[in-house]
């Protein structure tokens, strides 16, 4: 099982702050893709080219693997400070 | 040990005062630098109300962890403070500080530029302002990101 | 106006948390650069027992204000603190503290190390050392100026 | 008449913290060669390279002309900070 989060904007856009992934195993862009076909109208929020990623929270590039176990999140550019 | 690190995330408001107190206090450093950020009352053309921080519990205290990390393997540092605000906040209040001592005043204001430069571009944090539109009603927005910011950053790896 | 010069020379000892609060309080800036240094218990291969800061009354002060009017040509500043303690000093007491506010991090940032490289190669204080000798006795000495200082001074002219 | 003022070690190595020169008009380093002449002993002190120099409280170099009314001050490398 995959753990998934979202956060701010794309938590709201999402309309979901976490889901799980059963029986997943494959890179960060393929889990994308997946959630993309379950939820076709993620895709405009999800596939943007500012969305970041992190594995089990670390920052990562999408060619990342991923498996069972793994926590993942994606989010907007930071803006704290 | 003089080494410490403090990191915290917390939704109380910052005091900063008891940091410096804390930081500065038998570090035996004669150079502390520090940076204050607090919620401005204008951004982007329009007149802000408020602020609501969201984060990420756990990479968030991580990411200032592995940022507090980094800059002691750059400069010869003391003590380093990074403590940041999440939640609802007013005009004013402070959102961030982050403190290091070090017996070099260039180390110093180097290693504070740094954290804060790292933090902007990658701790998880993101801001919700309150404003007011056209009509004067207050609606919520996120906060845009800032070209500048990454630019900042990148000057780190460039040197 | 929220564009205010504080400089100040005093014998008594520095408070940094008033001195933050009066810069920051209202000044409605988002960034805060603050530097203080302390007396270490270290120089030039001595234990420093304790510090004695003479200084040069009017010129001192006027070469404090035409350091923060130069720094206010280069970046855009709220409010500019400068407040140097003079006279005897015992180790860990604060010697100066510089603050700056700015709507912008960099410019913060920049300002207040400016105004440090600037103060520390041309404001007139002249410091002198209680170390102890080899035989443990304390003796007096004026500290070096360090050629570093220069060397940081000149960036600013290269820029 | 021209004020004279020296600070720090140079106070200390002169004996002196202040003294007046009637009737002076010249650049500084001609000021400092008069004094030198009237005080022999000081000249290894005053004369050394990093010796620093202000006109009516402003750093100088010693080509500057000094004239009646004017103060001037001699003083090592500041260690302020």
């Amino acid at each position: 099982m995959v753990k998934i989060l979202f956060f701010a904007r794309l938590r709201q856009q999402l309309g979901t702050g976490e889901i799980t992934l059963a029986d997943f195993s494959g890179s960060l862009a393929a889990l994308r893709e997946t959630l993309c076909e379950q939820h076709p109208e993620w895709a405009t929020h999800l596939q943007r080219d500012d969305v970041r990623a992190a594995l089990n929270q670390q920052l990562v590039d999408t060619s990342t693997a991923v498996g069972a176990g793994d926590e993942v999140a994606f989010f907007p550019p930071v803006t704290g400070g | 040990m003089k080494e410490v690190d403090r990191i915290e995330v917390c939704e109380t408001p910052l005091n900063v005062a008891a940091e410096y107190a804390a930081l500065q206090g038998n570090s035996g450093d004669g150079a502390c630098a520090l940076f204050v950020g607090s919620v401005r009352d204008f951004n982007a053309g329009r007149d802000v109300c408020g602020l609501n921080l969201e984060y990420y519990p756990g990479m968030t205290e991580k990411s200032l962890q592995g940022i507090a990390r980094d800059a002691r393997r750059r400069w010869p540092l003391g003590r380093v403070t990074i403590v940041h605000r999440v939640g609802p906040m007013q005009i004013n209040d402070e959102i961030v500080f982050v403190g290091v001592t070090s017996p070099h005043r260039q180390a110093a204001f180097a290693a504070c530029q740094y954290i804060m430069d790292r933090l902007k571009t990658e701790a998880p944090f993101w801001k919700r302002e309150a404003v007011a539109d056209q009509a004067g009603n207050a609606i919520e927005r996120w906060v845009e990101a800032r070209a500048s910011d990454v630019a900042e950053m990148e000057k780190w790896s460039a040197g």
